[in-house]
């Protein structure tokens, strides 16, 4: 059987390719950084540039605990089954200290079931999955942006506030939709409890058939939209529903829309008057907000996206965590990050120890078109911490470690 | 009513780009018989050469100009991948080539990225038509209207060059015997360019034409690949109008499903294929497949016999020095044989299904996710001991099969491929829609093995066990008796038939036994990853499967093995790189042209000339 | 006209044709005999190019075949009737012998469908049908319709008479003859003997892919060894 | 002497034309009977019908007095019936002795065994019945580079591993040269005789036909024209005029040739 043998070959062959290289100088601490680089370009690209230019921030400074601090880049091809081979591979042979990573939360998911199997601890940089830190949530994983829930409770609360009782949803067909509306619905309904949510539509994840999702929203008549597409799908539900006319006198409430990732392919298209999330990175006067954009756009001389500051923050966030923990053993590095306070563009975040999610927050705004692009305007920044359910339901939501 | 009307609009305009691909796909196929994976790919291209030519051109002319531009420069692009890529292979095994148009998928992934850069581009919208027509009240894009307008006009086109010009009846006559058409003077081999310029032009037509209702991105390459499969076939492989039909019968009632039953999405257009090929098997307007019309069946397979003690005193040596590995190379080996081991037996099953039975599955990852679910879900919701949702993963998954192969046995060929697809699709798309029960696309995690299995080099040798156990069972199956019935069936079914043998029954028992040992390795993955996700069950894992089976070559017994053995490893090495989809793609292409009987297949062909004897393989 | 000198010719391992030579002279009918597997189509298959030679030479009118695609080939002037029909059968007949048109050559009448009808009455009667609904006998009747369409010079007809009822091989006898005064020169691989003598001017044998006989049928039948050893009846 | 085979008012229609039409004839005890006629006169369309690979629109078959019409076609082989094909149908991947093993597994009811090899199944038997048509020097070569007229005998050699009681034979000679032609009908008449079995077969060689028909039927655009002794079909009008042909260009060759 020739099988078997040639398969011992290529093992071999791998064996000897990959033993030359190890070994370096300064002894840096390493972390294990793991993203759907080429699946999800557009996101990781930006989120790279944040951690890159963090990392010379920091090893400008004379790195952590006196060590270089230093990433590893692994592409996953967005497959989860790849995220797990990669991270084992990150641990184990790299000698890497800790996890960060990913943009999809199905492969966040992934590696935190991992990081808690084998003892890893794991830093969820941008998946934004409410259940990583509540039904799914372990004592080896922290998450630092603001959730998928806190995200949909901030659009909430501004809806709460206008007359409109008939709402209608759009989601993507999948987990991030179905959870974005869920906690939308929740929250709005607990502020508002005479709300009606009179249609509720989900078109397939980038396969949306947006003529015909517009027709069957309008024969709703609802008063506001909820919406929770992206990508391609919001640019064809927005062009078609500005073609239509859907969004004429409703109030339109958009999760993510306002991030640069997402309204500036839209270009001078973008929708006027929704009130979205998302980073207002041109409309920065003073502090620590605009002393990252500026640092960002000299470095790289493009505008930052919302990964960039995410990135940019993980790199502070582990830094600090590492300070703190004063070593890199996953025991120590917990301690590190639970309770952690971190000083950062958005301000100050704190990582709970109830859940180990930060109190990262998101800028809530307005959006409009000025000189052909999507902007956001009358922003504000919402604190995480003031989104987050009581410490009672996170008890209820999260297993006992 | 007015709103019935609108709907009914709306669905027609879907219905332009996908025809138009659509229309593409099944020419190409029609013609070359040639799977083109890459189809989506062309579409893609025309998205992003429209958008760009746009930039430069304007006006009404500059736009209607620029969708032509698009739509020629693509044809031109067909033309480069026909030349350089596919009419180097097309003297191998039936549906070879369709590796070969999966290399180019990768390949010009990167290079879009490359070119055009990581993020989605807004088509521009169409000068003069930008406004709306109210039709009883509703309002209608005009440039629906302009879509539902062209659409007619085009496929009367098409149909007019196929029926009534000289160029059609040669591409008729060589959709039915190539080299006949080729010995009577006709120049084939431009004859098939053509094609494929044509086929790939209207592909990138349908990329740009759709610019105006969307854009382009990275990933509609994908994303379009199913639901223009599932337009040609219900149309009928090779049918313009049945494509044409099928694209309105799809999109309108998508507007429909959209409009009452909103969770529907995704799951319809596979209900409506699996519904319309159980009525009519060869699509709306399509034609029974005759086996071996083409003059192009491939040299049959070498007989086979057992291994001889030399042969299995080499593999089990092989094995044992397999043993030692984690005594001597770094854990991550250990996890990378470990999934190598779980992907060669993946491999193994559809390799026991399409070399051994000659049914080409286009669906096998619903067997190998399918496995991997009840697996999980058992531990999830029934908290199952890991030795029991091991056990009834396989007994899933063959469940599972049991229920598909009796709906696609009915066919053949590739018919047979397509429906498989689509059930395979309908099964992912129920898991990944149904996320209440399934998790969705959140997956299920936390699927651990038991305490005494959690350590990665316990682990291995538990893979080593039923993963090796399992391929070495399979590859027994081959010499038994119903190793031959099932083979038997495969060269020829009339006289499997005249001598009792119920080919259909052993067909669908191989199915199944397939689908066992796929969920088999499901299970195996489920408990080395701890998670499980809808990607298994994606049609990208179905086709990473056919990739390894081919490439290491279908008509030998070692072939689906050494091919995901091989393929494994070089990934795991070449996803290191930046452009890795570039350098894996081009490394695919290379070994298509110069190893066309795959992988096993070539060292053996090379063997034999250096030794010129023995017919039978060992 | 046709010169194959000394050509091998494999299928897959198997090799077929051994050092084969034979000539067509130009309004000649050659009848090519030997049983089944002696390598009567892939003699005729080598000098369409079909099957590639691994060595030898074909020559027609003096141009070198070798490495030449079959396409090529039926330009210059030779027309294969293939032995398993290969109509097109969804097409029309019509259609089909437009599939064989090519343009018409110097110093020769060209065909068309209205001479092609009046060789083969049946097929004007059938012409808008699709190939699928002809009879045996009227399939190989349009094979070689097809054929003549591309105006050739020499006609390679693969075993014509196989598998048709004894009237119609009358028929294509006569058809044979007929083609014969229009100054078409003809290879005919034929296993039926009576059928070739009637026909053809010379035979040649072969077997197992090498030339045993090459003479005309009076030769042949003075031969009763040759005779016996390879065709008897 | 009793019919092994009957069959009565056998009817097919493809689409509203008429293929087969009204068929009556039956086959006796260690008879060699041949179906004769022009391509396309409904031969093997017939052939199918009797053993169930094509649906009959109308009509019975029986063997052995029970009917067998719209069983499948490995019921009816089951019964007593073997055939061998117009176009050869062989395991192209197997070797020669492995193709008539696979027959005598399907015999024994072995197909879903998974135990033990087989390419020792059978073996001697497998041999025995190559040996009979002449093939047991080639029964280790992959049956896909055998000749034509190999792949023929092989197909008898098949036909026969479960002793039918009928053999169907379509064109069992087509293909063959003259010699091998004559060889292959004596070793089945040899069979036919010496099993006691019924062989009904077509052929378009009247060498062949009438030297070894016991007796022949003439088919014509699916209607039964003649049946009965090799003389009188021979002779027959109609017969003449639609199938055999005036012989005005072959009558004189022919019988010079046979002097």
């Amino acid at each position: 059987m020739r099988t078997t043998k040639r398969w011992i070959a290529a093992i071999g062959a791998t064996v000897l390719s990959v033993v030359a290289g190890s070994a370096g100088a300064a002894d840096p601490i390493k972390i294990g950084e793991i993203n759907h680089y080429k699946r999800m370009a557009a996101f990781a690209e930006p989120y790279k540039k944040g951690i890159e230019l963090a990392l010379d921030e920091v090893n400008g400074a004379g790195g952590v605990l006196d060590r270089p601090l230093e990433f590893i880049f692994r592409d996953d091809q967005g497959k989860p089954g790849e995220a797990v081979k990669i991270a084992e591979e990150l641990m184990t042979r790299e000698g890497t200290v800790m996890l960060t990573g990913t943009i999809l939360s199905n492969i966040g998911l992934a590696i935190s079931s991992l990081a808690a199997e084998k003892g890893y601890v794991y830093l969820a940089s941008e998946p934004l999955a409410d259940s990583l830190v509540w039904e799914k949530g372990n004592k080896y994983t922290f998450r630092l942006r603001a959730s998928t829930y806190m995200q949909a409770a901030m659009l909430a609360e501004q809806a709460s506030k206008t007359d409109a009782k008939t709402f209608a949803t759009i989601a993507p067909n999948y987990a991030y939709g179905k959870d974005a509306v869920a906690a939308f619905k929740k929250a709005l309904t607990a502020l508002k409890p005479d709300v009606e949510f009179v249609t509720e539509q989900w078109p397939a994840l980038f396969k949306i058939d947006a003529g015909a999702e517009v027709q069957a929203i309008e024969r709703a008549k609802p008063d506001a939209i909820y919406n929770v597409t992206f990508g391609g799908d919001l640019a064809k539900f927005v062009r078609e529903g500005t073609t239509r006319g859907l969004f004429e006198g409703r109030d339109v409430y958009g999760l993510l829309t306002g991030e640069p990732e997402y309204i500036d392919p839209l270009k001078d298209e973008a929708p006027e008057g929704w009130t979205v999330t998302g980073y207002p990175w041109y409309d920065f006067e003073d502090g620590s907000n605009k002393a990252f954009v500026d640092a960002y756009m000299a470095e790289y001389d493009e505008r930052p996206g919302i990964g960039s500051l995410v990135g940019y923050m993980t790199v502070q966030s582990i830094a600090a965590a590492i300070e703190r923990a004063g070593a890199t053993d996953a025991d120590s590095l917990i301690a590190g990050f639970r309770g952690l306070d971190v000083d950062t563009p958005v301000g100050k975040i704190h990582f709970r120890e109830q859940d180990h999610q930060a109190t990262m927050g998101a800028f809530v705004g307005t959006t409009t078109v000025k000189d052909g692009a999507g902007i956001m305007v009358d922003w504000v920044y919402k604190d995480g911490a003031d989104y987050l359910p009581s410490d009672e339901e996170v008890a209820k939501l999260r297993p006992a470690n | 009513m007015g709103l019935f009307i609108a709907q009914l609009l709306t669905g027609l305009a879907n219905a332009a780009a996908l025809f138009l691909v659509a229309s593409g796909l099944s020419l190409i196929f029609g013609v070359t018989r040639i799977v083109n994976f890459a189809h989506g790919s062309f579409y893609m291209l025309g998205a992003f050469i429209g958008y760009s030519l746009m930039q430069v051109l304007p006006g009404a002319i500059g736009f209607w100009s620029s969708i032509l531009l698009a739509g020629l420069a693509v044809g031109a692009i067909g033309v480069i991948v026909e030349l350089l890529v596919l009419r180097p292979v097309y003297r191998a095994p039936e549906l070879f080539q369709l590796v070969a148009t999966f290399g180019v998928i990768l390949v010009i992934q990167d290079l879009a990225l490359m070119i055009w850069g990581a993020e989605d581009v807004l088509g521009p919208r169409a000068p003069g038509l930008k406004g709306i027509v109210r039709i009883m009240g509703e309002p209608v894009p005009q440039f629906d209207l302009a879509l539902i307008a062209i659409t007619p006009f085009v496929l009367f086109g098409l149909w007019y060059l196929i029926s009534r010009t000289r160029v059609g009846i040669l591409v008729r006559a060589a959709t039915q015997d190539r080299e006949m058409v080729g010995a009577l003077g006709v120049n084939q081999s431009w004859l098939f360019t053509g094609v494929f310029f044509l086929g790939a032009a209207l592909a990138g037509l349908g990329g740009a034409i759709q610019l105006p209702k969307g854009g382009a991105d990275l990933l509609m390459d994908f994303n379009i690949l199913a639901s223009i499969f599932v337009v040609v076939v219900i149309g009928g492989m090779g049918s313009l109008p049945g494509a044409y039909i099928a694209a309105v019968l799809i999109s309108v009632l998508n507007v429909f499903g959209v409009a009452y039953i909103p969770q529907s999405t995704l799951v319809l257009m596979f209900v409506v294929m699996a519904v319309v090929l159980t009525v009519r098997p060869y699509g709306l307007l399509g034609r029974e497949e005759v086996a071996g019309e083409h003059g192009q069946v491939g040299e049959p397979e070498k007989p086979i016999k057992p291994a001889g003690n030399l042969a299995r005193g080499l593999v089990a040596l092989l094995l044992v020095l397999l043993a030692c590995l984690p005594f001597v190379a770094e854990p991550f080996f250990t996890i990378l044989a470990t999934d190598v081991i779980v992907f060669c037996l993946f491999a193994a099953s559809l390799h026991f299904l399409l070399g051994l039975g000659g049914m080409v599955s286009f669906g096998h990852a619903a067997y190998f996710g399918g496995g991997a679910y009840v697996a999980a879900l058992l531990v999830n919701y029934a908290s199952a001991p890991m030795e029991l949702a091991f056990l009834m993963a396989p007994i899933g998954a063959g469940l599972l099969a049991v229920i598909i192969g009796w709906l696609c046995l009915r066919l053949s060929g590739v018919y047979f491929a397509m429906l498989t697809l689509a059930l395979a699709q309908l099964v992912w798309s129920l898991v990944f829609q149904w996320d209440e029960f399934t998790g969705g696309d959140d997956g299920l995690v936390d699927i651990w093995p038991a305490e005494y299995l959690s350590d990665t080099t316990a682990y291995f040798y538990f893979t080593m066990v039923v993963g090796i156990g399992g391929i070495l069972l399979l590859r027994h199956m081959a010499h038994t008796p119903f190793g031959y019935a099932l083979r038997a069936s495969r060269d020829s079914a009339r006289q499997a038939e005249a001598t009792g043998i119920h080919t259909k029954r052993i067909q669908w028992v191989a199915f199944t036994i397939a689908g066992v040992f796929a969920g088999l390795a499901g299970a195996l993955f489920v408990f080395s990853k701890g998670s499980v996700f809808p990607v298994e069950l994606e049609i990208a894992k179905s086709f990473d499967g056919l990739i390894v089976v081919f490439l290491g070559g279908v008509k030998t017994l070692s072939g689906g093995v050494v091919g995901a053995a091989s393929l494994t490893v070089l990934q795991d090495f070449i996803t290191r790189f930046e452009y890795w989809r570039l350098a894996l793609g081009l490394v695919i292409i290379a070994v298509v042209i110069v190893a066309p009987r795959g992988i096993v297949g070539s060292i053996r062909a090379i063997a034999e000339q250096r030794f010129s004897r023995g017919e039978v393989e060992r | 006209m046709l010169e194959v000198n000394a050509i091998n010719s494999h299928y897959g391992k198997a090799h077929i044709l051994n050092d084969l030579s034979f000539r067509v002279e130009a309004g000649e009918v050659v009848s090519l005999l030997g049983r089944n597997g002696a390598g009567k189509t892939t003699t005729v298959k080598s000098i369409m190019q079909l099957v590639k030679p691994t060595s030898g030479d074909v020559l027609f009118e003096n141009q070198r075949l070798n490495r030449m695609s079959p396409h090529q080939v039926a330009k210059l002037g030779i027309g294969y009737v293939p032995e398993e029909r290969r109509i097109f059968t969804d097409l029309t007949i019509l259609e089909n012998l437009e599939v064989g048109r090519q343009p018409a050559r110097d110093g020769m009448a060209a065909w068309n469908k209205e001479r092609l009808f009046e060789i083969f009455p049946n097929l004007e009667e059938r012409k808008h049908n699709r190939g699928k609904a002809l009879s045996g006998g009227e399939q190989q009747m349009l094979t070689i319709a097809r054929t003549l369409m591309g105006n050739p010079r020499l006609l390679l007809l693969d075993e014509p008479s196989e598998g048709i009822a004894p009237v119609i091989v009358e028929d294509m006898a006569k058809t044979i003859l007929t083609l014969k005064k229009e100054g078409l020169s003809v290879l005919l691989s034929e296993q039926n003997l009576h059928f070739a003598r009637i026909v053809s001017d010379r035979a040649v044998i072969i077997e197992s892919g090498e030339k045993k006989f090459d003479g005309t049928f009076e030769e042949l039948e003075s031969n009763p060894e040759i005779r016996d050893a390879y065709l008897s009846v | 002497m009793s019919a092994v085979l009957e069959v009565r008012g056998l009817t097919k229609s493809f689409g509203g034309v008429l293929a087969v039409s009204n068929v009556s004839f039956s086959v006796a005890k260690a008879e060699m009977l041949a179906l004769i006629g022009p391509n396309g006169a409904g031969k093997t369309t017939c052939f199918n019908m009797l053993m169930g690979q094509l649906p009959a629109t109308a009509g019975d078959v029986l063997l052995h007095g029970e009917v067998i019409t719209g069983m499948p076609p490995r019921k009816v082989w089951r019964r007593g019936i073997g055939r061998t094909f117009q176009i050869t149908a062989t395991y192209a991947s197997m070797t020669v002795v492995e193709n008539v093993q696979m027959a005598l597994l399907s015999h024994h009811k072995r197909l879903f065994d998974v135990r033990r090899f087989a390419h020792r199944a059978y073996y001697d038997e497998a041999m025995q019945l190559l040996e009979l048509v002449g093939m047991q020097t080639q029964s280790e070569r992959a049956c896909a580079v055998l000749a034509y007229g190999d792949l023929k005998r092989l197909e008898l050699a098949i036909a026969l591993a479960h002793d039918p009681q009928l053999l169907l034979m379509d064109e069992p000679t087509a293909g063959m040269a003259p010699k091998e032609r004559i060889g292959l009908m004596q070793l089945t008449a040899d069979i036919v005789e010496e099993r006691q079995i019924s062989a009904l077969f077509t052929e378009h060689d009247m060498d062949v036909v009438f030297s070894h028909a016991h007796r022949v039927m003439v088919l014509n655009r699916g209607e039964l024209i003649a049946n009965g002794s090799v003389e009188d079909v021979r002779s027959d009008a109609q017969v003449q005029e639609v199938y055999l042909g005036g012989g005005s260009l072959f009558n004189e060759v022919a019988e010079g040739d046979h002097a």
